[in-house]
């Protein structure tokens, strides 16, 4: 493991923004860390960057255990969420300023900052200002000069939060890019599933000061741990009484059901339904277009469920009634998550 | 729409002419009164009153208390607001209300809690008695007082621009290694450099002027312990309008002076922080 | 020192602070109010309670307090004007505000009292109508409405001119006449800083000493102020009641500088949403 | 980190103190500086007497002598000698503030004894000055009790002037009714006519002369002849029928001319104002000399002709400032 946490707490007054911290980092990984606002995602960050201090726990990288070093000793790279550019100072001073104050040579300062501002595409800007450069230069700038004094670790709070939509998928794909390239461990932290999932190789989903749960994107996704990260995808409808669909294996004491819209298959009535004894009949309650599907709003037996349909298919109608198939659910109990299979699919493997 | 545009041209001419009405009965006519009292006697009369030695004596007096309360009060408020601004602390609220009292003191009471302080009462006085230091009427109590009134003068300007800076550029700074005065003199100085010289045009302004705590602490020794503003008095006192005015107007062409350079000040602070 | 601090330099920023704070502002305090202690409670408020004490009590808070009213009012006026409206003279007029800062108030109570007297420029044409100013409260409240014109004005200024202009759009496409604009989204977007403009200016008069003493007449029970029944007190060598009154004021200081931060944490809270 | 704090703190401890030293560390001057702590009406008569002195002393000793002069209310400036304001010498309006100075053990006991003629080498009076042609028939004390008279006289509270002005009112009004109760009716009267109670003498003069308020200013002799010299055509003298007679007086501070050496050129600096070279400055001044003769040349001057009570005629200072001027003394209850 490069970066280590071990029980670490931190509180603010009463406030507890880390409760038992506990993860470890590969060398050379992009970990995402992702979770709500007021989650504690950032204060971990800022710890582990020596920002602020854990009330309690150890922070090991690279196998130290750097609780006393001083921040500007970790050899840390660090992208603010605004950037904090150095607003008095041009593009090139901004890059240069870890290695002046690392008392580099002249000559090896001037290539360096040239070969970054190369590397992130910003040659010819040099002279300019933080204030005439676009958000997305910004943030190329901020990451060329976390980059400058060779970090052995780089973390990004909220690297894209600044930015404006378009420019931010590009960014997140030049930044995956990037890091790969270098092979810098690196951790950023971000509220955004999508930005985590796309960008990330494992992630580290927060919630309350607590981790919930760590692992590949995949894992995350098709096996959460709690109910917090089964809900915390997509848009998922929650049922109070899952049983009054077909053929899902009863679970005791359950809280509630959760049901992504890429779980549910609404088909109209003239459509062939693969499974339509154990399809339930809903009504369409509204219908919209979300640019490369359709989202249908369907009510089951006074349960809401939200789902997609592809554009090809015919178009459904508000009022019309439809076939409504839910392949797989998450159901919770207490702290704990089921998977649960629609039996009907292997019923129909074993017909197969 | 018309009548209501009409409406708004009366309102605008109104409002600009009850400004322009109070504004220079307040503050134009005063300096007004000065400046044709001062030269009521002619032009010999005035000269003769500016030259005097103990005016001359005054003025260099004011200048040396004005400088000392300048330097010292700007050396706090760099400290002050970088302390205040940057870090977080227990107690800060406290410190900041502290920092803000002496504006609220009345000066005689300012002038009246150095008696207290360092006069004969005091058990300092005998002490500093034994190594030969006068505070109270002397110039280190005027200079003690001068720094008093206008203490935060230079903090206050400064808090609020440190404040909205915030401290991620200190942050980012530090986290590359930077120590305290490069990330001063580097990240922290070049957003306060204007704020920092309104300040201390400020605190000259009030330290020049300042009458009720000096006047309480400096015992009136002609020549010795006289500010500018408290020889005026004493010219007053001594029926010598002609003089008092024209050493007044000495003042007044100090603050007029301060309010141009206020103003430049004010504009090139503006403009560097729009582009 | 649990808190490891990522920025360099607070010890030394805080250290220099909390001594200047300490010599300059905490021990004499602290030194005045080890002076009061030396009173019984029965003697402090036997003193404090005295009839002409409590006048010149009234007096100070009556007088800072119209003054401050009607700076606020002429305060946002001003800004109003000099925010919203371009006109002939206007940079000028911008760069007179601070004159009562830097114009020694001595010299401004005395171009003040000469100007209001009965026979002065402004003091003939009210004595007509059996109006005096000088040498009355009035003279006073005019005195302080000069020493606070800068307060209200420099406070609401930046206020207005922040104040986004598609408030007033959105207000003027709902319907809204000007008049009501004003009172129903821009007023209610000023009040807290006026109020703070106000807070300050009323504490800056309550204090004020070297503009009012030349004006006032300082007669018991009509226009004597509280620092002056402090500079009498002293000068009948009743350190006592000098100090028990000076406490007072000190409190009075206190609680309005007070209740200012507080405005201001309140209005800072509701515009930034927490923190 | 800690000990850097505390280097640093005590290196601004220094510097604070290097510059509170270097400002006021008095230079050894070869010359000699003698510092007079007087009162307010003093100034034009102090500022020819030190050129008279200064020119004695060389002739005698050789040496340069300065005499630094501070001026202010008399009540004030006794205060800032008691508070540590070093004065070698004090000349005051009135006994009591010396004997303030004395009781705070700066001044021995018997400061009277030291310098002739109870340490007052010069007296005045209290007069009327008056509008040009006196429209209010203005001519003695109960005068100024009348409706619509504007009375313009300073605080006894904080002048020392301004207890002779009481003074001789009282005193008029005892002569008169014989009766505290009537004296301290006519006093109400006069004080409900003042229209400026200002805080000392000079301020007075200042909101009479110059700004014109009132009828009439209750004032020091030497200081209504000093205000009307420059308008002689708009002001009057008129002297009441009962006055005081206003015995400035004069000390040597022992606390400080003993610690600052100057005992001899202070004790010098007083006598020589008995001389009769002094005594005609004083009388230039309009100060009554107290040397007879000198008095004598100057009868022209001054009406002898009123009569003059002593403050020792009502018990002395002591006396009179617990019957009159303390808290809740008589002054107090005339403005109630």
């Amino acid at each position: 493991m490069y970066v280590e946490l071990k029980d670490i707490n931190k509180s603010y007054g009463d406030f507890k923004a880390s409760k038992s911290i506990n993860f470890g980092v590969e060398k050379g990984k992009l970990i995402g860390l992702l979770g709500p606002s007021g989650s504690g995602k950032t204060t971990i960050l800022r710890m582990i960057a020596g920002l602020e201090t854990p009330d309690f726990g150890e922070i090991i990288i690279d196998g130290q255990v750097v609780n006393e070093i001083p921040a500007s000793q970790r050899g840390i790279g660090f992208v603010f969420q605004n950037y904090a550019l150095f607003r008095h100072m041009t593009i090139y001073e901004n890059v240069a300023f870890g290695l002046r104050v690392k008392k580099e040579k002249k000559k090896y300062i001037d290539e360096r900052v040239r070969e970054l501002l190369k590397l992130v595409g910003l040659e010819g800007l040099e002279k300019r200002y933080p204030s005439q450069l676009s958000g997305g230069q910004r943030q190329r700038v901020a990451f060329a000069r976390a980059l400058a004094p060779n970090p052995h670790l780089l973390l990004l709070d909220e690297p894209f939060a600044a930015i404006d939509a378009k420019v931010r998928l590009e960014l997140r794909s030049w930044l995956k890019e990037m890091i790969e390239k270098l092979g810098i461990t690196s951790i950023f932290v971000t509220h955004d599933q999508d930005e985590a999932i796309e960008v990330a190789d494992e992630i580290i989903i927060t919630n309350q000061g607590r981790i919930e749960q760590m692992g590949t994107p995949l894992e995350i996704y098709q096996d959460p741990q709690t109910p917090f990260v089964a809900s915390f995808f997509g848009q998922p409808s929650f049922l109070k009484d899952y049983q009054s669909f077909h053929s899902f294996e009863a679970i005791d004491n359950y809280t509630e059901a959760i049901v992504r819209p890429e779980f549910v298959n609404v088909t109209k009535k003239n459509e062939v339904q693969k499974y339509k004894s154990s399809a339930s009949e809903g009504v369409v309650t509204e219908v919209s277009f979300r640019g490369d599907s359709v989202e249908v709003q369907v009510s089951v037996n006074g349960e809401k469920l939200s789902a997609k349909r592809s554009l090809e298919l015919q178009p459904v109608t508000v009022g019309e009634k439809v076939d409504v198939f839910v392949y797989r659910m998450l159901v919770t109990e207490g702290k704990r998550v089921h998977l649960l299979e629609n039996q009907s699919l292997h019923e129909d493997s074993v017909i197969i | 729409m018309k009548k209501e545009e009409r409406n708004a041209a009366i309102t605008k001419w109104v409002l600009i002419g009850i400004t322009i009405l109070f504004l220079g009965i307040m503050l134009l006519l005063p300096l007004i009164v000065v400046l044709v009292q001062a030269f009521r006697g002619g032009i010999a009369a005035y000269m003769s009153a500016v030259a005097d030695e103990y005016t001359i004596r005054a003025l260099l007096l004011t200048l040396e208390a004005t400088l000392c309360a300048v330097i010292l009060n700007t050396i706090f408020g760099l400290f002050a607001s970088f302390a205040v601004t940057k870090f977080d602390f227990k107690w800060k609220k406290i410190l900041t209300t502290l920092i803000d009292v002496p504006v609220t003191v009345s000066p005689i009471i300012a002038g009246l809690i150095f008696i207290l302080l360092f006069g004969r009462r005091s058990i300092l006085y005998e002490w500093l008695k034994a190594i030969h230091i006068k505070v109270v009427f002397a110039v280190p109590g005027i200079i003690l007082a001068t720094i008093f009134v206008t203490f935060p003068f230079i903090s206050r300007e400064l808090i609020p621009i440190m404040e909205a800076q915030g401290k991620d550029e200190e942050e980012a700074a530090a986290l590359m290694g930077a120590n305290g005065w490069t990330i001063f003199r580097r990240i922290t100085f070049p957003h306060i450099k204007w704020a920092l010289l309104y300040g201390i045009v400020l605190c000259t302004a009030r330290a020049m002027g300042e009458f009720g705590a000096v006047s309480v602490l400096s015992g009136h020794l002609r020549g010795r312990t006289n500010t500018l503003p408290l020889h005026i008095e004493i010219l007053f006192n001594e029926f010598q309008y002609i003089p008092a005015f024209a050493v007044s107007s000495i003042l007044v062409v100090l603050a007029i002076f301060i309010l141009v350079v206020r103003s430049v000040l004010e504009s090139r602070g503006k403009k560097e922080y729009e582009s | 020192m649990k808190q490891k601090r990522v920025i360099p330099g607070f010890g030394l920023s805080i250290g220099v602070t909390l001594t200047m704070v300490s010599f300059i502002v905490l021990i004499p305090l602290a030194c005045l109010l080890m002076n009061v202690t030396k009173l019984s409670i029965g003697e402090f408020i036997e003193i404090i309670t005295r009839k002409r004490v409590l006048a010149s009590f009234y007096v100070s808070l009556m007088t800072a307090f119209v003054a401050s009213l009607i700076n606020a009012v002429m305060g946002m006026i001003i800004a109003w004007v000099l925010v919203r409206y371009e006109f002939p003279g206007k940079k000028i007029i911008d760069g007179m505000i601070e004159l009562p800062f830097a114009l020694p108030t001595a010299v401004a109570g005395m171009a003040l009292t000469y100007l209001t007297a009965d026979e002065g420029w402004v003091g003939s044409l009210f004595a007509r109508f059996g109006i005096h100013i000088a040498y009355t409260r009035i003279g006073i409240i005019v005195a302080l409405v000069f020493v606070g014109i800068p307060f209200v004005v420099r406070a609401v200024q930046p206020v207005l001119e922040k104040l986004d202009p598609s408030y007033e759009e959105a207000a003027g496409v709902l319907g809204a006449k000007r008049s009501r604009i004003f009172w129903k989204v821009i007023f209610p977007e000023v009040l807290p800083t006026l109020f703070t403009g106000f807070g300050l200016a009323f504490g800056r008069c309550l204090g004020e000493y070297g503009s009012v003493v030349f004006i006032a007449g300082n007669k018991p029970y009509e226009t004597e102020i509280a620092p002056l029944v402090v500079m009498s007190k002293l000068q009948e060598f009743d350190y006592e009641s000098a100090t028990a009154i000076s406490l007072v004021m000190l409190v009075v200081a206190f609680v309005v500088l007070f209740i200012n931060n507080m405005v201001q944490a309140r209005n800072a809270k509701i515009l930034n949403g927490g923190n | 980190m800690k000990k850097r704090i505390v280097g640093i703190q005590i290196l601004l401890l220094v510097l604070l103190s290097v510059m509170l030293t270097a400002c006021g560390a008095s230079s050894r001057h070869k010359n000699i500086s003698i510092v007079n702590v007087s009162y307010d009406p003093t100034r034009e008569f102090y500022e020819e007497y030190n050129k008279l002195f200064a020119d004695y002393w060389k002739k005698q000793t050789g040496q340069n002598v300065e005499v630094i002069q501070s001026h202010g209310g008399s009540g004030k400036q006794a205060l800032e000698v008691s508070n540590g304001l070093e004065a070698d010498v004090v000349t005051l309006a009135l006994e009591y503030d010396i004997d303030a100075i004395a009781k705070e053990g700066l001044i021995r006991k018997d400061w009277k004894k030291q310098f002739k003629k109870d340490s007052a080498p010069y007296t005045s009076t209290i007069v009327f000055v008056v509008r040009k042609g006196n429209p209010k028939q203005i001519k003695d004390w109960d005068d100024l009790a009348k409706d619509g008279v504007g009375v313009i006289t300073p605080n006894p509270k904080t002048s020392g002037g301004a207890r002779w002005n009481y003074m001789a009112a009282w005193a008029y009004a005892m002569e008169k009714y014989g009766d505290e109760t009537k004296a301290k009716e006519l006093l109400k009267k006069i004080y409900s006519n003042v229209l400026v109670l200002d805080s000392g003498a000079r301020a007075a003069t200042t909101s009479f002369i110059e700004n014109k308020q009132g009828d009439v200013l209750i004032a020091w002799e030497n200081e209504a002849y000093l205000s009307i010299r420059d308008f002689p055509d708009e002001y009057e003298i008129i002297s009441p029928s009962i006055s005081m007679l206003a015995q400035p007086s004069v000390a040597v501070v022992d606390d400080v001319v003993d610690y600052r050496d100057t005992r001899e050129v202070a004790t010098a600096y007083l006598d020589y104002l008995y001389t009769e070279d002094a005594q005609k400055i004083a009388a230039r001044n309009y100060y009554r000399p107290s040397n007879e003769k000198v008095l004598e040349k100057y009868k022209d001057v001054f009406d002898l002709s009123m009569q003059l009570k002593t403050i020792d005629d009502f018990g002395g200072w002591d006396a009179v400032y617990k019957k009159h001027f303390a808290d809740g003394a008589i002054f107090d209850q005339i403005y109630e």
